[in-house]
């Protein structure tokens, strides 16, 4: 048996919706056409009445996840793509995240964006929104980046008391596949180290990860050891675990698909250089997507998000500092 | 909340009907008046806005709904609506004075108040946006097994054009619950005239649009009122899904009380759109309803009482203490990192 | 662009005029044939969108439109108007194809398209995002001294729920402008039917609701598609304000190439809408309007040889160089820091 | 004479409605009533169809007005508070940002945002916007500190051929008063050393730059000398600037009234480690509001953005490190 991360996702879900009636989805053409990736197939035909067809309306269908939510159910909203989000931005910032804070009345809900590059997909199917989501109080950011995490994480998002983003990478849908789910995981809001190395600290998260283990490979042949931290959770964030892994090399890159202005590895750089200004050997550095909307030729795209190579040139300019 | 026994027995004739939402149009109003006495005497913090001129519309799209059994979703004008429904005076008091003890916790303010525990959400200020929520209320009661239960929401003509409005009202109607929206169209959206905010005849025309029930009732006339919410509740309650229920009046004040109002024209004051329905309503109880002069003054003097009564209350009530505050955004606490919670 | 004489002056007669819709519909046919056999054969990277048995109600729109003066803001189905209006058939194989030379250059793909510049704003995906910037432009022709300039948007059954297709079309007829909003209702939206995106008897019941004119017309029947634009065109640009044209018809493939579409019952593709407009039109030149069957083939293999001259000319195309692309967002090349342009 | 912060930008608009028939002036409450803030008043009366109350309609608002600058206008829109742009989220980072690198085509508007904290103003009339809209490429994001900033940099955001982001401190508008406008200011894109010293620098912008002097005035008491960066443009970020004041002082701390993940605070620090690393005597601090929604009351309000008395203590940590 084997089992790709899409299919994780699917599983996530047909597990909660068997243990908890509180539980239902809500999404465009996700019920008898199962989601524009299938992340719902069969879903509505074993549970009926609890895997509905949305109007394109992304601010009504979160405005009615987040009244859901309050009134006692765990709904979760599946955006067609993390880009149309954007629709729902208002109730997930003011509505969603400030809701526990102001009445004391949790919002347990998930907000599942399928995001990130594909070749192809230009630039309003292809944005990681992780940044705007993690800026605002009050929502917890994931970012599984393998199988196991696809599921438990998700599994483990459905059951927390606050508004979860759950951005699903769109490239590791097919591309990524285990031989079956681990028993177990971390539990959110803990990093883990996916290589062990000496020589320099790869941070990063979602297909990144990919990336930055396939740039330490070649980075292998030439004898160093780069260690690769996979952030998992983005908010709440693990710094405990990057400086534990700065401590080890004095070496920092931060790679992230995202826009490169603020956002995540700005916030990592920002904390590893307030918490662990002496463990660092180097200036740390970034890696991220170039400032420009995402080129649909995958020319263009290959050239505006980090690739292996770009993370590989970038951890020789890190190591030879 | 759901605390009065005024509340929670609906009359049965409608005399009985008319002078309880005479009584809470009366509280709303001594209470709201005390609210902006308090701002002009800088003693509230932040805006102020009243229900004056709105209380017939929003006290009886309340009563005639259950507390503890439906969902009530309050705009920046519904003091009647929500005292009508269940909430406590010192709700308001509290709320507006900063307590600590309020249902906010000084967190929010003012309008910004609620007990989405019982069935009265919070309204966040973007206009239109609480539309979705009650729809989301009334899913979770349709997946809990209690499919009658009605939600309504307020919205002003000024909030229609929001596109939170428009996708709320069609999920509800495609959703086929039991919505009622109550569009208070009294003429102003702050200084905007509704010529600057739609072009169609009569709001109650979009109804039809969504393929929900439209009603249109004369704001200032609270029998006109009563019954035309109780039609309304009934539908959406017996299965016909979404009403929309337009209400037609006037501001009798400012946007908020920092505002004086002076673009509203003269002569729309005049129109019988700009008649106190406060006053009509007490009219209507000496004429028509056995009421005396003396019982009705008593009345206003048990409102002025409690209202003291209340603001006294919360004026003891201690402020909120940053430091003892939780900086946690988080219903998860564990999940909540140290670092957030350090002093800034 | 606006290139085609053929777009220029209208035919007087409606033969001509039915003859001309008839040529760009075919063209557009033939074209996105040939799109969707790239697609299959692996040689267009990301999605495939055709407008097969949408052409005639989509032609009809730009046909009545003025190149050069009006807006035609097209979607994802709009190939035949987006010719009718002058669009290059080059554009639309450059784009799909990633060709440098494209209007997009590679940067944005498929139906992402436009050329601002000459009237035709370049969709963003977000559905109902174009109306209210062809309000804008409709805006700016005023101030520029132009109000007669008419802008067409066009937008599915499924776009009409989004909250901006509401704000847009309201905000239209508080500034009366003279803009027509398509609605081509093919019956999905993606998968989703109707009847999980709206709830009213016909989408043309909106109308009312905003103080617009709406009109009905069967999208599979092109000479009635003709009339009703004019019509509905000719209104607007005399200041009548916003115009509703909802079409009925049926999305003749999947949502995508990508999709087989095999949710659409059987029943509805032997339903009349699941007519063919294209078959249609051809039947009505040869019975009605003295076409030979001769000249009509001719037709097709003068489109077949456009069609094949456009893609082949794309496919020699370079394509975008990441080494030469200038990695600048902002128009105001000063401003632009030079880390931005450092390679990721 | 003197002039407010908020006649400055008044004064503006006017000079620019004067001086350019293609600029006009979109928003609610801004003809006949002036705007909710008095920022366009009497601008109505004295330019007679040029300055136009909208719907309470946000996102097509930023439609209407992507589509008169595409088509040759120079459109300002006015949000009632910065907060109230989430409606017009999808407009300003998804057409407004994208329009000029996917068409070749300028869309030159300025969105002018009531932005920031004032006492009662609660979680929805507070919000400082600008970490969102710097994310996003093709977006100028300016925050004027001081009156002839808000002047000039209104001009020309104005005659810029972008999308600009004009974030106007709310608390500003009547505290704020200079005697007169300067006769020129410095260009956007270019920071300003406000204070020279040589102990710390501090890197802030909008009200926080007036917190910031006062921190500085403290710490002059007990001998030492603050530098203080005024960054006026978020985007462009003056870097330049930024690492030279560094340099000279050794040690810095960003400052900014917005949430604390990711944003303004985090890229500066981020830019000044990988550049300047070698300029550090001190771990680079940032301070930033806290990580919950903004409080209506008065005492919560000034415990969660920081201060004069918190900047000072912050300061007083990074030069006893
Ligand atoms: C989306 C949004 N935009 C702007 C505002 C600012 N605002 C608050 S109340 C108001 C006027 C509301 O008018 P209306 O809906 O008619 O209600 P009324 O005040 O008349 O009761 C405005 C513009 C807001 N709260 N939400
Ligand atoms: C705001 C938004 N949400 C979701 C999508 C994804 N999406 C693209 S096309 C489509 C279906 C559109 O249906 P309709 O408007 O009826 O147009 P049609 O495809 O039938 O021509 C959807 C859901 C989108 N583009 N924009
Ligand atoms: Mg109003
Ligand atoms: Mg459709």
């Amino acid at each position: 048996m084997s089992i790709t991360y899409l299919e994780a996702i699917r599983e996530a879900q047909r597990r909660a919706l068997q243990e908890n009636p509180e539980v239902f989805i809500y999404g465009q053409d996700i019920a008898h056409f199962g989601g524009a990736f299938k992340a719902t197939k069969h879903l509505a035909r074993d549970f009926p009445g609890r895997v509905l067809d949305s109007p394109i309306s992304e601010d009504a269908m979160m405005g009615l996840a987040i009244g859901a939510a309050i009134d006692g159910m765990r709904p979760i909203v599946e955006m067609q793509f993390a880009d149309f989000s954007s629709i729902a931005f208002n109730q997930i910032i003011n509505q969603a995240a400030t809701h526990f804070w102001r009445t004391g009345v949790p919002c347990p809900l998930v907000v599942r964006l399928p995001s990130g590059g594909t070749a192809g997909s230009g630039p309003f199917h292809s944005q990681s929104m992780e940044a705007l989501y993690a800026h605002y109080p009050g929502l917890v950011v994931l970012t599984p980046a393998t199988v196991g995490d696809a599921y438990w994480m998700l599994l483990e998002a459905i059951k927390l008391d606050d508004p979860v983003i759950f951005c699903e990478h769109k490239f590791l849908y097919y591309h990524l596949k285990a031989d079956e789910l681990p028993p177990e995981s971390l539990p959110i809001g803990k990093a883990r180290i996916v290589r062990h190395g000496k020589h320099a600290s790869v941070v990063t998260y979602s297909a990144m990860l990919h990336e930055s283990l396939r740039a330490a490979d070649d980075l292998a042949k030439i004898g160093y050891e780069i260690e690769v931290v996979d952030l998992r959770s983005i908010k709440p964030l693990d710094t405990d675990t990057i400086l534990a892994s700065v401590a080890r090399t004095g070496r920092l890159l931060v790679v992230g698909e995202a826009f490169p202005f603020g956002g995540v590895s700005a916030e990592v750089v920002a904390r590893v250089t307030a918490e662990g200004f002496h463990l660092l050997d180097a200036p740390p550095q970034r890696l991220n997507a170039r400032d420009t909307p995402i080129p649909y030729h995958p020319n263009l795209w290959a050239a505006h998000r980090p690739t292996a190579s770009s993370i590989a040139t970038a951890l020789r300019g890190l190591l030879g500092f | 909340m759901p605390h009065a026994s005024l509340a929670d027995a609906p009359p049965a004739t409608p005399a009985a009907r008319f002078r309880q939402a005479y009584r809470w149009m009366l509280l709303a109003r001594t209470l709201e008046d005390k609210i902006a006495a308090l701002y002009h005497s800088g003693k509230i913090v932040g805006g102020v806005y009243l229900g004056r001129g709105q209380e017939a519309f929003s006290a009886s799209l309340a009563l005639n709904l259950r507390p503890g059994h439906d969902i009530f979703a309050p705009l920046i004008r519904d003091q009647a609506g929500r005292m009508a429904f269940g909430e406590p005076i010192l709700d308001t008091a509290r709320t507006y004075l900063g307590s600590a003890l309020g249902p906010m916790r000084g967190r929010d303010g003012n309008i910004h108040r609620g007990r989405p525990d019982l069935g009265m959400p919070a309204m966040i200020s973007h206009l239109g946006a609480m539309l979705s929520v009650v729809c989301g209320m009334l899913k979770a009661r349709q997946f809990r097994g209690i499919p009658d239960a009605v939600g309504a929401s307020c919205i002003g003509d000024g909030g229609t054009s929001t596109g939170a409005f428009h996708e709320a009202l069609n999920l509800a109607a495609v959703e086929r619950l039991p919505l009622v929206v109550a569009v208070a169209n009294n003429q102003f959206a702050y200084s905007t005239p509704t010529d600057r905010q739609y072009a169609c005849r009569d709001l109650v025309d979009r109804a039809l649009g969504y393929g929900v029930q439209g009603h249109t009732v004369d704001g200032t006339d609270l029998a006109a009122c009563l019954d035309t919410f109780q039609t309304a509740v009934h539908r959406a309650r017996t299965g016909h899904g979404p009403q929309l229920v337009v209400g037609n009046l006037l501001r009798l004040c400012g946007h908020g009380a920092h505002d004086d109002g002076a673009y509203v024209p003269a002569d729309l004051k005049a129109a019988p759109l700009g008649q106190d329905c406060l006053l009509l309503a007490r009219q209507r109880l000496l004429r028509d309803f056995d009421a005396s002069p003396t019982e009705l003054d008593l009345l206003d003097s048990q409102a002025a009482t409690s209202v003291q009564q209340a603001v006294a209350t919360a004026q003891r009530d201690p402020a909120p203490d940053p430091t003892l505050e939780s900086w946690q955004p988080l219903a998860s606490r564990w999940l909540v990192e140290t670092a957030n919670s350090e002093s800034p």
